[in-house]
């Protein structure tokens, strides 16, 4: 099976109205070439699933000034101000949820969890209008799985099978979201032959990879660059 | 003091309460400062983007991009540093496994409630992984300016914020004083380096009780 | 022809179903026959123990105890094979990740309920992971002997021991027939090489309905 | 801090009544070192949370052997007939799980998880008694977390600050009983400086792990042999 593909190719399965996951911590992490291809893709409407929206007019900041995102659910958006911009004015839709409930919701999208019970946010105004739950004398929170059409998330390398492994704080959110949506994208600074990742090191086995593309831009001291 | 030197102190005196061996997890602001002031080693610096490991970065030319912490700062990677998802991360933050989190706070009420992520009036952007580490640290230590840049104190007797967690916080040190929670009341425990009791009582809105044993800095 | 000769021919029809690169678990019995008749590297064997990209063990000298199948019987690892915990392993089948499951039973019912896991009057002591690949796998492959030593049909009308799930099956290989079950129906679709029609509809307890392009395998 | 120990000052940590984690599927990646001195250390009524009961006579058979046993939660313990004869000599309570259930609920114990919602049970025996919601048009069940006093773990290597690397297919359950007790003991075949495994590749964080001990019983062809 071949899974590697140029951007514009895998880009092309992000359809309008589509929930995306976007891996990455800010910039850390964050599949830059996808998100820049996506960029020059015509589509809108969608909900989108990641820690952040970039920052102003970086990153995932110009999908939202392209008017293309119609709801982000992530834990801090206040890095990007125009987030808050967009939504006074009605043209956004924000999730908040903790970080730790976001990285649990995700990965219970892709184990097949219908719902768990977390502490955290019990009592709070984001657990507002949820159901809660006295266990073993402390309040829980139900929260439901996290799921998405497309995945766009990065590695360091994929084999050929699209194995993948990480590099070091540039893991994040991208093994989890590579578990939680109908088509994943990752986008790799290397791909190696199957069989040259150690079985051991590998992080996400390749059944959950769909598509392997090779990144163009990176994160350097400089900031985001063209390889 | 600059507002720096404020910042050095509260941290300093944080540090001390660091036991040897603790996995500390270290919120934005203030607590970004503490690590230099801990023997090299002597705790494990857990951060939640996904790390168990981290140290100060002491020269510009390690720095790498993609090694940062929680608050997306360049960090470096201790002796035994080992990486992983965000979901294994919170879930050492929300099993217990973390024993320490020092946190820097909007207001921290009598009752040991703290608020840390919304400001009434303003809209809700970031909670960042504030609810976690109240949810499941072991202890959870505040550092913070003892007043607000309006001179308002943020020792409250209720929180008027949107509190982070019905869990409250074990212990806050400020540039005037380090109170404890206990019994679920406010105990003050200690005055900082030539601060006196009438200063931090009218500093301090919140009601609070005075340790018999109150420890007075040099 | 022996029980081994049949068990082949049932396990060497269940490779046929194998579309190339997907992701198969094998059960414990005839499930671990089909691996030789398929072409190595053409599609992906998952254990649920831990591990993607079983393969053969084709050498004595190269057998290691610590790796082993969901049977507990040594394997080899295929290029590009990676191991992972019990959870997570779970995850991708009860996540939907696992494009084929290929299962024993006891019973499998008109309806395409499947019951392979206890029997009445029996201790229940073991389910391992039967439930979770019900639950989970995209498509469910029964392989079965037509009869029990008993020679009492496996195909009922109804199961009459405990169900597995309540996720029917898709397919159900034995060594006279092969059936699917279309819009909650049984239907035969296939005749295995020398079985009659007439046959079959002897040793089947279940009703079924007669594909209209029955397949006669030769 | 000296994690280091030998196996017997370990298992001091074992008190009667306890609830014990064991990793392992059958013997592969079972602490054999550690169900070894467990067999001399004088305690019972303890509840064993392991996906076997060893095979009869061996492992964790032994203690079932020896009446330390009070209750047995595990997935498969048809491969040990003598569980059965003592369930019905009423000397052993038995819970039995789904496989992908009982590491879904070690992990979520670990995770400090309330409660789940699977599909897997749901509608069958195993399922009674137990709360059931549709969510989405499917029946789900609520699974409990597991908790445990001690875990016993195999590992192929620690560091010595704790960090634990696996081998292949033994490593199954242990790093999930890694998290989920109040005292974690691992058993390994090699202790190596820290700083020697690579940061990328350590699986159990030394943060979960309270013991090291160095195996003395290990698995080959031939079976348990003195190394």
């Amino acid at each position: 099976m071949q899974k590697q593909m140029k951007p514009e190719e895998a880009i092309q399965k992000i359809q309008s109205g589509h929930t995306l996951m976007v891996g990455g911590f800010g910039l850390v992490g964050a599949p830059l070439t996808l998100i820049d291809e996506l960029t020059r893709h015509d589509v809108n409407q969608l909900t989108v699933i990641s820690n952040n929206l970039g920052e102003a007019g970086k990153g995932l900041g110009i999908l939202l000034r392209q008017g293309k995102i119609k709801k982000a659910i992530g834990s801090y958006f206040t890095s990007n101000r125009e987030v808050g911009d967009f939504y006074n004015q009605g043209k956004l839709e924000i999730q908040l949820m903790p970080q730790g409930t976001m990285s649990e919701s995700i990965r219970a999208g892709g184990a097949g969890i219908g719902g768990y019970f977390t502490k955290t946010s019990a009592g709070t105004e984001l657990a507002k209008g949820k159901e809660t739950r006295e266990i073993n004398g402390e309040l829980y929170v139900l929260e439901n799985p996290l799921k998405a059409n497309v995945a766009l998330v990065k590695a360091a390398k994929a084999d050929t099978l699209g194995n993948l492994v990480y590099y070091k704080t540039a893991r994040n959110f991208n093994p989890l979201m590579a578990t939680a949506a109908d088509f994943v994208i990752a986008e790799v600074d290397e791909i190696v032959e199957a069989g040259e990742l150690s079985p051991e090191e590998i992080v996400t086995p390749h059944l959950f990879v769909d598509a392997i593309v090779q990144s163009q831009l990176i994160l350097s001291k400089e900031g985001v660059v063209s390889k | 003091m600059t507002n720096k030197d404020i910042q050095e102190l509260i941290a300093k005196r944080a540090a001390a309460e660091l036991k040897p061996n603790s996995v500390v997890n270290l919120g934005i602001g203030i607590p970004t400062l503490i690590a230099k002031y801990v023997e090299p080693g002597s705790v494990f610096f857990h951060t939640e983007n996904g790390m168990l490991g981290v140290e100060e970065l002491t020269s510009e030319e390690d720095l790498d991009p993609s090694l940062v912490n929680a608050g997306k700062l360049p960090i470096s990677e201790g002796i035994g540093a080992s990486y992983f998802n965000s979901a294994e991360s919170f879930a050492m933050i929300r099993g217990g496994h973390v024993n320490v989190a020092i946190l820097g706070a909007l207001q921290v009420d009598q009752e040991g409630y703290i608020a840390n992520w919304a400001i009434p009036g303003k809209n809700i952007m970031g909670v960042g992984g504030a609810m976690d580490l109240l949810s499941g640290a072991g202890k959870v230590i505040v550092t913070t300016n003892h007043t607000s840049k309006n001179s308002e104190s943020k020792i409250v007797a209720k929180c008027s914020y949107p509190i982070t967690s019905l869990r409250k916080v074990d212990v806050i040190i400020t540039e005037l004083a380090v109170f404890k929670i206990e019994d679920g009341k406010l105990v003050l425990k200690e005055l900082m380096p030539g601060v006196s009791l009438d200063e931090v009582k009218e500093k301090t809105e919140a009601s609070f009780e005075i340790s018999e044993e109150i420890i007075v800095l040099r």
